[in-house]
Order: structure tokens, then C-alpha cells, then sequence
């Protein structure tokens, strides 16, 4: 690493370090309101207290696909201004798009139970999320299996952008995959069609969500910087042993 | 035709190899790459081939066609000989003389001038260490280009073979090329000495 | 132009000749073909709902079982060394290299069809759309698998990273392979829907694929 | 706070779910800092220094 | 035995980090499983019937991606005539490097069943049985596609005539790993006949890979 | 200790490639087979070391352990380097050493003396061409055998590395050890030569 390239990293950690408690702040309080907001909102006609599930439910969806565009940005950035910021954001992402999308996952069973009567359905939505799971853990499988990180971060780059294209082609085709053999019995709520009375929560966890991810992505990046400046120091100390002792 | 190096920096799995290297090789010269194992003598030949990428400086060709880039203009020969086992000794000839863009009635005359006429039909798989290497300095030989980085050209050649090398590289020289050749033993041909360090 | 008809010559030459000739592509595809009764059981209607399934896992599995060396081959013996220093873009030879591995791999499967299809009782007229759908699907197949075998050089790694990492590419293909089939061969739905969107696909794959194969062969110098 | 009716289960163990991920989340960011931060003070103690100069572990 | 010991733990290690560790075997495994429905279709039914099948051939397809370079890797990095001349009898070293195979390769499968159980449908008692049938079955894969793997070293082929050549001979171990699975999940045939004959292919295995192995690799010498 | 071949007759491919061979090395010798590109002398170390089968005629080794094999008593050092990249440089010496049955011990004197010990945790992925072959050569170290059958073993050795080489070889000559090294450079160490004649 050439002195330019430290600096960008430094400048970001004492950035980090002074945003990540107001970020923090920030997160907590709005995920408690959203909390309480959707503790006290009313029951849905038809779901009933279920429709409670939505508020975490709705948010841990949509970041699991935010997160992959987050990881898309960050691949060009590493591909093109071969930023060494952009492969520490990228792999950093991969492991809490991944939770977020096993969250996704889980409580959207945990819903289907008591909405269509079983945890898992080979229903469009559901498939193309599964996949999605996939290729976070094959990423983050990717990550583990290399030890040069810039060797890792550039084989990632190449499949973070073939699956932000693969990912919608997934959506699409399972869709209509989906059409062939099975009713649309599927229940779905318009999210147009939502009353205000969920809306209002639902948002509100949405943004509470949104700042969890930011708050975590930062330190994490935090974290791995500092790794990997262990990891030069480490091999400092390897290649002069005399002057180590 | 002039080729230089500047201010070279090289880093091989985030570990300094080099830095702060300059050379340069006329037109007709060569240059021998000297040093103890690990020094960076193969790691300089690939940077300058453009098969590493740059940790810092810049090396150039003065003088080249202005439209190609320095590796279109070079051959490097290597440890690994870029032969296909299953094809026969002159199918992989011809192969790398039509995907580089040679002159196909060269094959036959290159493979007699290595000595390798005689098994020219035979698989690759087939072939001795020496008549690997006589094969893949063939290449050379089957396509036109002024610049020549050889990673020990010379290991595994008899002494016959060595003979034989050294009028290439003294023919090739002799045309206007350069050499920048990686090397343990002498190089049989007038060559001045670039000598890397030792490293950690 | 010389340079690409001589890549893939030579890349045909050397799969037909260290994968055994382009029978064994045949061989390989009857056997899988077969295998299937053994493992789902021997329900007749069940199989023959199964036919184009059983196919498509077939060419899939084919091109999983090939691909992987693509690059690396060419890489441990310094070829690619050699490919990268040439005046022909590195998006063209990518793209050299998989149209040989489909000549090699793909199309033997595609002209083995209609034997397979007497196997699975299909009639003529279904033999052909589903030879056609492999024929349009396959060359997709392998242009999404290339990236695979590109990555491969990048991490130095192979096996089943490789195949978990490119599997989810194929689905797609998959997909809309198996319906155009299944379509052609029980109906009710029209084969033209899915069948176009396959060509789509393919036609994607043919862009995608060598752009993203050579992007990671240059990053991955070393 | 309304009643949850019969699918509580379903809501309560959607919701703890979320929170133990979380939980998690924060625990392998907030761990690994410690880590890394011991691990360079380790490492500085031990006289390797970065090539600027200036202190690794030290942040702002 | 120190011997043996240290080729088992070479081979797993090298296994681990060039295939990328052991979890990849596992999300190989989960990924063949989620595209089955993609080849067949997202009939619930269905795939709860050919859960068994799915299981098996991935274990079979993760072999086979597998063996292929077993001793060929050993060949070309000139490993092999090291461990010919050395004092181990050959018939064990195969032995040896096909046991760090299977549990590098076979053994995360087999960890990983139950979570596929759940994708599947099945309950706890199944669940442990088919992990079980896997168990008992996986080293009968492993130890006839050794056989193959040895062959690629003395026929210097690869790619698909391996698989042609292999396949036929893991067939039975197919058949009665998917009925054993099949007897636990749905019934109504007991579960104890196909899973003893399995048993015994294994044992047979065991000692019948080593030994054609080794004998291939002798002839192969050169 | 004597190593005798008889009327050896070599066929590769069912091409003949040398016949009526005949060859003797004594305990303490050192034999260096030469000859030009393709006579034969990997093939007549392979045959050796029991890696290719004879077409015709004997070798046997005179008063090693008598239920020995002669390959079980050799070592053999080809182009090929049995290295595995994704191992360390201490890991790939040490299973050796464990698989053939040498003292554990000796694992990192062996590395030292042939001047890897800086490197020992890097994998062997980043080893340099010379390197690579110093890492097979501390086989020869770590674990004791009685024949050593060398192919150009020093080749990409550095001059450092060539007199540490000279120098281990005198030193298992001096210990009633006998060498078979087919070469193409001077051995640096006093040897009778084998002349092999060049074939088609
Ligand atoms: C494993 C099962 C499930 C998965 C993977 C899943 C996935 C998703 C995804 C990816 C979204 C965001 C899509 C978008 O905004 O276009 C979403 C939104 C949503 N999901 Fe689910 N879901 C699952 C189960 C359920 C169930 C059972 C229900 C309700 C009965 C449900 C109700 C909703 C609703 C209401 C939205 C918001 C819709 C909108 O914004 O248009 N989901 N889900
Ligand atoms: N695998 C093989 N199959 C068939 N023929 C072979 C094989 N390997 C080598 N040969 C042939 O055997 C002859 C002797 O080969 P060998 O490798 O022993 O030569 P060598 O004396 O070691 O040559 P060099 O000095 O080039 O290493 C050559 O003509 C070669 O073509
Ligand atoms: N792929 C790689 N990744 C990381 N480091 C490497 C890699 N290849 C080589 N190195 C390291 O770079 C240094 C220089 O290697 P290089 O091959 O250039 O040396 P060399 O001068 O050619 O040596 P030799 O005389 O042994 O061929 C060595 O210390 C080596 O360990
Ligand atoms: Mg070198
Ligand atoms: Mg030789």
C-alpha cells in the first residue's frame, strides 16, 4: 500500500469514528419508536395480529436487496478506481445482506404458516429471495476461501455485478416459472393499497432498518481496515525477524 | 528502438519484491537479469510483459509500431511452455503461429533450425524436457517481434542446444531486437548485467 | 480472424481429443439419461413428465463437469500468458474459447437428442423442439459457466466453490429450457413464449459472459 | 399493546428472532473491534510501526 | 500408520483450502437442492416424493466434480512417484487419499441433511435415516470413483469419459441408497433389506477401490 | 552398497529409446549421466527408481537392506517438484517427511541449510522457480535413503544454491551414499560420467 492509499482509509476511520455513536443514536431511538408504533397498531381484518410480523418483515426484505446494491457500488468501485475503500465495503456487506436476508426469509415463513398454512412455497418471491440467500453465502464462501483480499475482491466484484444482473432475470423468469403450474391463490397486499395506520410504522422501521445497516456496515468496515493493517504489520514483522526481536 | 524501465516497484501477494528499479535496453543489446533465487528476476520479466500489474513507475517502448502496446511486441518464454500435450510437436507450432499473427511457411523452417524436424509429428506429450524448451523457443522464431524476455532460456538444453540458441539470440540481436534475459549461467551472448539484490 | 478460427480449432482439437472424442459426449448424456430411472424410480408417467427435466439436468450437468478447466488448463501451462500478450482482444478469445467448448460439449448432446427422445417416447415432432431448445439454450449455458471457469484462475480454486457460485447463473436457462420443453412435448402452453425468451437469454449470455470472463481474467495477473 | 390472538407464537418468535440476529450482528462488530485493536497494540508493543510513522491502533 | 495419518490430513487439508473449506460441500448441497424444483417444477408433491432422488444425486454430482482430479493433481505435480516409491503399500495410500476424500467431500453432506430435511419436508425420524443410508453409502461412491479417478492417471483422459466411466459402477449404490431413503420416508417396504444390501456394496467398495486402484496406477507407470 | 544395471533396454510410447545400456555406481560415487536432448537419461532415472516398467535387462542394488526394494531405498528428484501450492513450505516438507518415514527432527535443519527458513509459513504458491527446487532438495535431507537419482537437479539453482547443492552431495557421498544424476551442466562434484548417445 502506497502512502496516498493509507490516507483515504485513515481519513475514513476518524470519520467513523466520529459518526458512529450519533449513527447508533440514531438507529436505537427510531427502531424503538417503530417498535412501539407497531406494538399499538391496530389488527388487520383479515390477518389479524399477524400483520405485526409485516413491520419487520417488509424492512428486512427490502434491505436484503439494498445491500446487494450497496455491494454493486462498491464492485465498481473496486473494478474501476480500484479504491481500496470499495473492497473493504464490499466484503464487509456480504455478511449482514446475508442476515438480513435469512431475517426475510424467516419471518416471512413464520408468516406464510399462518396466512397460507405452510412455511415454504415455491412462490416467485420466495424462490428469487432463496437465491439471493445463495449468492450472499457463496459470496461471503468466496471471501473465506481466498487469503489474498485483493485477489477475493476482485473475483467478487466480477459476480456481485452478474448477479445484480442475474438476481432481476431470477425475479422474472420465476415469475412466471410460477404461472405454469400453479393458481395465483397467493395471498397479496398492494402496498399501494396499505392503510396508514400500517404504513406509518412500517415506514418508520423501514428508515430504523436502513440506519441498523449503516451503523453496522461502518463499523464493520471499521473492523476490517484494521485487520488488514494488522495483517501488513504481521507480515512487517515475518519478513525482518531480527528487527522484531 | 529503446526499452525502459523506471522507478519499478513490484508487489507479489502484498509482500515488496522491488522497488525503485530503472533499466534499459537498446535496440540490438541484450540484457542479462541476474540474482539470488527470490530476487525478482521473473517477477521483473512478467511486469514487463504486462502479465503483473504495476505497483509503481512505468516502462515503455521507444521507437515500436505507435499502435500496438509493448506486450503485442513481445515474447516471453517462461518456465510453463504453453504447449498442449495432446497436439503433435508442429500442431502447437502452428497454432501459436496463427493466433499471434506469424507467417505459416516459417513452422517447418523453425522446428529444423531447434532440431525438433524429426519428431514433428509426434504428441507433445511425448517430448524430453529439451525438446520441450527446443519447442517453445520455436515460437520465437515462427513470429516476428523485436522484444525478447526469456526466463532461463537456456535450462534444459543440451550443449548443442545451447550452441544452436545462442545464433538465435545472436541473429535476433543483430535484426534490431533486444533481450532482456532472466538468467543463472552465462548468456553465450555479449549482454550487460542487470543484477537484483537479495530479499527477505 | 485467423487468430479466433485458429483458438477454437485448436480448443476443439485438444477437448475431442483429451475428453475422448465427441462419442463420449453422447455416452455421457445416455448415461445420465439413464441413471435417472434408477434414482426416481421406474413410474413410467412420472418419467416422461420428467423427460425434459431429465434432459436439461443432463447438459447442465455436462457443462459443470467440463467447464472448470477452460481457463485453468490454459493457465497452468502458460498459454494464457501467451493469449494475453496477443493483439486479438481478450473479450474475443473468451469468447473463441467457449463457442470450441460448446462445439466440443454442447453440440454433440444436441445431435444426441433424438436418440434420447426414442427413450423417452417422444414423437418426432417434440424431438425437434426439444433438440431446438437445447440448441438455443446450451451456447448460454456455457457463456454463463465461462465466468465460472474465469473466476476460477482469479481465486486459484476450483471444485465446488466454483459450481456453488455459478449454479445460481444457469437457473435462468434452466428455467425457461425446461418449459419450452415441457411445452412442446405436453402442451397446453404456447412453446413460442418461453422459447423466445430463452433466445433473449442466450443472446445476453453471449454479450455478458465474454465481457465478464475476460474483466476477471485481467484482474486476476499474476 | 393489542392481544396478539392465536398465531402469538408466530409474532413473538418472529420478532426474538430479528433480535438475536441483530444481537448478533452487533456483538461480531463490537468483538472484533476489541480484537483488532488489541491485537495492533500487541503489535506495536512489540516495536513493528507502520512505514508512515505514525501509530496504527491510534484512530482519529 | 504415521504414514497413512499424514496423507489423510494432507489430503483434507489441501481439500479444505483449495475446494474453499468444508462449509462449501454444504451450500453445494443446499444449492443442487433448490434448483431441483427449478428442473422439475414447484410442485410440493412431487419434490417431497423425489426428495430422496435429490439427496442422492447430489451427493453423487458433488463426487463426481470431485474425484476426477484425485491422483491426477498428484500426477502432475510429480507427488505420485514419490508415493510409489515409497514404503507404504500403494493399495493403502489409495485407501488413504480416499478416506480424506470422503471426509473432506462426503462428511458435510452428510452434516448438512438435516437442514435440506427441512427444505424437503421431512420429519426427524426420516431425516436420520436418509442421513444415515448417506452415511453408510457416501464412502461406496467415493471408493468406486476412485476407481475412475485412477484411470484418468492411466488413460491421461478426463472430463466426461470419466463420468461415463463411473457412473455405471455407482448405479447399484444409487439404487439401493434411494430405496433404503425412499423405505424410511414413505414406507411401505422395510427399511432394513435395501439398507444391508447397501451396507454390504459399501464394504465391498472399500476393499475392491484400493486394490483397482492401485493396480490401475501401476499400469499406468511411465 | 552397489547400484548395477544390466543390458537395460528402455521403450516409451513403443518407440525404443536406448538399448544394450549398461551402468555401475559404487557406494560414495557419483555417476552423471549425459548426453544430448532425448537420449534417455530421465527415462533411465525413471526406470531406476522403479517408475517405468523395464523392457528388458536388470537393475539391482548390491547390500542395501535385503527386504527393501530398491525404489523403497532411493530418492527421486525430477522436474516435477511434488509440492503442493496451497501448503505451506513447512507443511509440504513435513508431510513428506511423516509419509516416507524420516525424522521429524530434522524438518527445520533441513530448511535452513537449504535457506528456505524465512520463508517456512508462506505457502508454497509463492515460491520462486529456485526457491521451489530448494524446497524439493531439503526432501533429500529430511529424509535419510542410501541412492539418490537426480534430474538436473540444479537447474534454476542460483550460484549459492548450486555450491549448497554441491555440497550436500558431498556430504552424502562422504556418508557411503551413491548418485545417479543426469545433467547437463558440470556436477561440481567428482564424477564419472555416463555418456548416453542421441536416438531418432
Ligand atoms: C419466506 C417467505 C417470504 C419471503 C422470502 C418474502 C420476501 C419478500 C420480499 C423480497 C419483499 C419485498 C418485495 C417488494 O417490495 O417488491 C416482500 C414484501 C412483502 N411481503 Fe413478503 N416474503 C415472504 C413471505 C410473506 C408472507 C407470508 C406474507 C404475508 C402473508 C408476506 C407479505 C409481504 C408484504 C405485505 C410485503 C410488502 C409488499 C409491498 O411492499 O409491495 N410475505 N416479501
Ligand atoms: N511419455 C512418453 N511417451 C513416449 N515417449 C516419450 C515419453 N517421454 C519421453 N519420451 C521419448 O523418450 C526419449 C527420451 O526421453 P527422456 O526424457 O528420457 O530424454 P532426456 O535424455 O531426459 O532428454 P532431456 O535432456 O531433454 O531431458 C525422447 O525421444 C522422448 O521423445
Ligand atoms: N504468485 C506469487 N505470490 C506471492 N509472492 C510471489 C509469487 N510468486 C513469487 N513470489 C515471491 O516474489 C519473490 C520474487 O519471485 P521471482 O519468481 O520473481 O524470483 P526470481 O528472481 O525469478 O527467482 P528464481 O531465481 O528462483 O527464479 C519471491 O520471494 C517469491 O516468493
Ligand atoms: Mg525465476
Ligand atoms: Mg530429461
Amino acid at each position: 500500500m502506497t502512502l496516498t492509499d493509507l490516507a483515504n482509509p485513515s481519513r475514513f476511520l476518524s470519520l467513523a469514528t466520529r459518526i458512529l455513536p450519533w449513527l447508533a443514536a440514531a438507529t436505537a431511538l427510531l427502531l424503538a419508536i417503530g417498535l412501539y408504533l407497531s406494538a399499538t397498531a391496530p389488527d388487520d381484518y383479515q390477518q389479524g395480529a399477524t400483520v405485526k410480523i409485516m413491520f419487520i418483515h417488509v424492512p428486512n426484505a427490502w434491505l436484503s436487496m439494498f445491500v446487494w446494491g450497496v455491494m454493486s457500488v462498491a464492485a465498481l468501485g473496486t473494478l474501476v478506481w480500484r479504491h481500496p475503500l470499495a473492497d473493504v465495503a464490499q466484503k464487509t456487506a456480504a455478511p449482514i445482506g446475508a442476515a438480513f436476508t435469512f431475517l426475510a426469509l424467516v419471518t416471512g415463513s413464520l408468516w406464510g404458516r399462518p396466512m397460507w398454512g405452510t412455511y415454504w412455497q415455491w412462490d416467485a418471491r420466495l424462490t428469487s429471495v432463496l437465491i439471493l440467500f445463495l449468492m450472499y453465502l457463496g459470496l461471503m464462501a468466496l471471501w473465506r476461501a481466498v487469503d489474498d483480499p485483493s485477489r477475493a475482491a476482485r473475483a467478487a466484484a466480477v459476480l456481485t455485478l452478474v448477479g445484480a444482473i442475474n438476481i432481476p432475470i431470477i425475479k422474472f423468469s420465476v415469475d412466471w416459472w410460477n404461472t405454469l403450474h400453479q393458481p395465483a391463490s397467493v395471498f397479496r397486499m398492494g402496498g399501494s393499497t396499505l392503510d396508514r395506520a400500517f404504513l406509518i410504522p412500517l415506514l418508520v422501521m423501514a428508515v430504523g432498518f436502513t440506519l441498523l445497516f449503516l451503523t453496522l456496515h461502518i463499523a464493520a468496515m471499521r473492523n476490517e481496515i484494521l485487520r488488514r493493517r494488522v495483517r501488513t504489520l504481521q507480515m512487517l514483522q515475518a519478513s525482518k525477524p531480527r528487527a522484531a526481536a | 528502438m529503446k526499452l525502459t524501465g523506471r522507478g519499478l516497484r513490484c508487489e507479489r501477494g502484498q509482500r515488496e519484491v522491488f522497488s525503485g528499479l530503472d533499466f534499459m535496453v537498446a535496440a540490438g543489446e541484450a540484457v542479462a537479469v541476474t540474482g539470488p533465487n527470490g530476487a525478482g528476476k521473473t517477477s521483473l520479466l512478467r511486469l514487463t510483459a504486462g502479465l503483473l500489474a504495476l505497483a509503481g513507475g512505468s516502462i515503455a517502448l521507444e521507437g515500436g509500431e505507435p499502435d500496438l502496446t509493448l506486450p503485442e511486441q513481445a515474447h516471453y518464454l517462461g518456465h510453463r511452455d504453453a504447449l498442449k500435450p495432446a497436439l503433435s510437436v508442429s500442431e502447437n507450432l502452428s497454432f501459436w503461429q496463427d493466433f499471434l499473427g506469424g507467417d505459416a511457411a516459417e513452422t517447418s523452417h523453425a522446428l529444423s533450425v531447434v532440431g525438433l524436424d524429426h519428431v514433428a509429428h509426434l504428441p507433445a506429450a511425448v517430448l524430453s524436457a529439451g525438446q520441450r524448451r527446443r519447442l517453445s523457443v520455436a515460437r520465437l522464431l515462427a513470429v516476428k517481434r523485436p522484444v525478447w524476455l526469456l526466463d532461463e532460456p537456456t535450462s534444459a538444453l543440451d550443449t548443442e542446444g545451447q550452441n544452436t540458441f545462442a545464433a538465435i539470440m545472436t541473429g535476433h540481436l543483430a535484426g534490431g531486437g533486444l533481450i532482456l534475459a532472466a538468467t543463472h549461467a552465462p548468456l553465450d551472448v555479449a549482454a550487460r548485467e542487470l543484477r537484483m539484490g537479495a530479499v527477505g | 480472424m485467423i487468430a479466433l478460427s485458429a483458438l477454437v480449432r485448436r480448443d476443439v482439437r485438444v477437448a475431442l481429443r483429451v475428453g475422448g472424442g465427441a462419442l463420449i459426449g453422447v455416452l455421457f448424456f445416455l448415461t445420465v439419461v439413464v441413471l435417472m430411472p434408477f434414482a426416481v424410480g421406474p413410474d413410467l408417467a412420472l418419467l416422461k413428465q420428467l423427460g425434459p427435466a431429465i434432459l436439461w439436468l443432463g447438459a447442465l450437468l455436462a457443462s459443470l463437469l467440463t467447464l472448470d478447466r477452460l481457463f485453468m488448463a490454459d493457465h497452468e501451462d502458460g498459454s494464457l500468458d501467451v493469449i494475453l500478450m496477443s493483439r486479438t482482444p481478450l473479450e474475443l478469445a473468451c469468447a473463441a474459447k467457449a463457442l470450441a467448448h460448446w462445439l466440443a460439449v454442447g453440440l454433440p448432446l444436441i445431435i444426441a437428442t433424438p436418440v434420447l427422445g426414442l427413450l423417452l417416447n417422444l414423437d418426432g415432432a417434440a424431438t425437434g423442439a426439444v433438440a431446438l431448445t437445447l440448441f438455443v439454450g446450451t451456447p448460454a449455458l456455457t457463456f454463463t459457466g465461462m465466468i465460472g471457469a474465469a473466476l476460477a484462475v482469479t481465486l486459484r480454486r476450483g471444485g465446488l466453490l466454483l459450481a456453488v457460485l455459478v449454479l445460481p447463473l444457469s437457473i435462468p436457462v434452466l428455467i425457461f429450457g425446461v418449459a419450452a420443453s415441457q411445452a412442446a412435448i405436453s402442451g397446453p402452453l404456447p412453446f413460442g413464449t418461453p422459447f423466445s425468451i430463452l433466445c433473449a437469454l442466450s443472446l445476453a449470455s453471449l454479450v455478458i459472459g465474454p465481457f465478464a470472463a475476460a474483466m476477471s481474467l485481467r484482474q486476476g495477473l499474476d | 399493546m393489542t392481544p396478539l390472538g392465536p398465531y402469538a407464537s408466530f409474532i413473538v418468535t418472529s420478532y426474538a428472532l430479528v433480535a438475536a440476529v441483530i444481537a448478533v450482528l452487533i456483538g461480531w462488530v463490537m468483538v472484533d473491534y476489541r480484537r483488532q485493536k488489541a491485537r495492533l497494540h500487541d503489535l506495536e508493543a512489540s516495536g513493528v510501526t507502520r512505514r508512515s510513522g505514525r501509530s496504527a491502533a491510534k484512530i482519529s
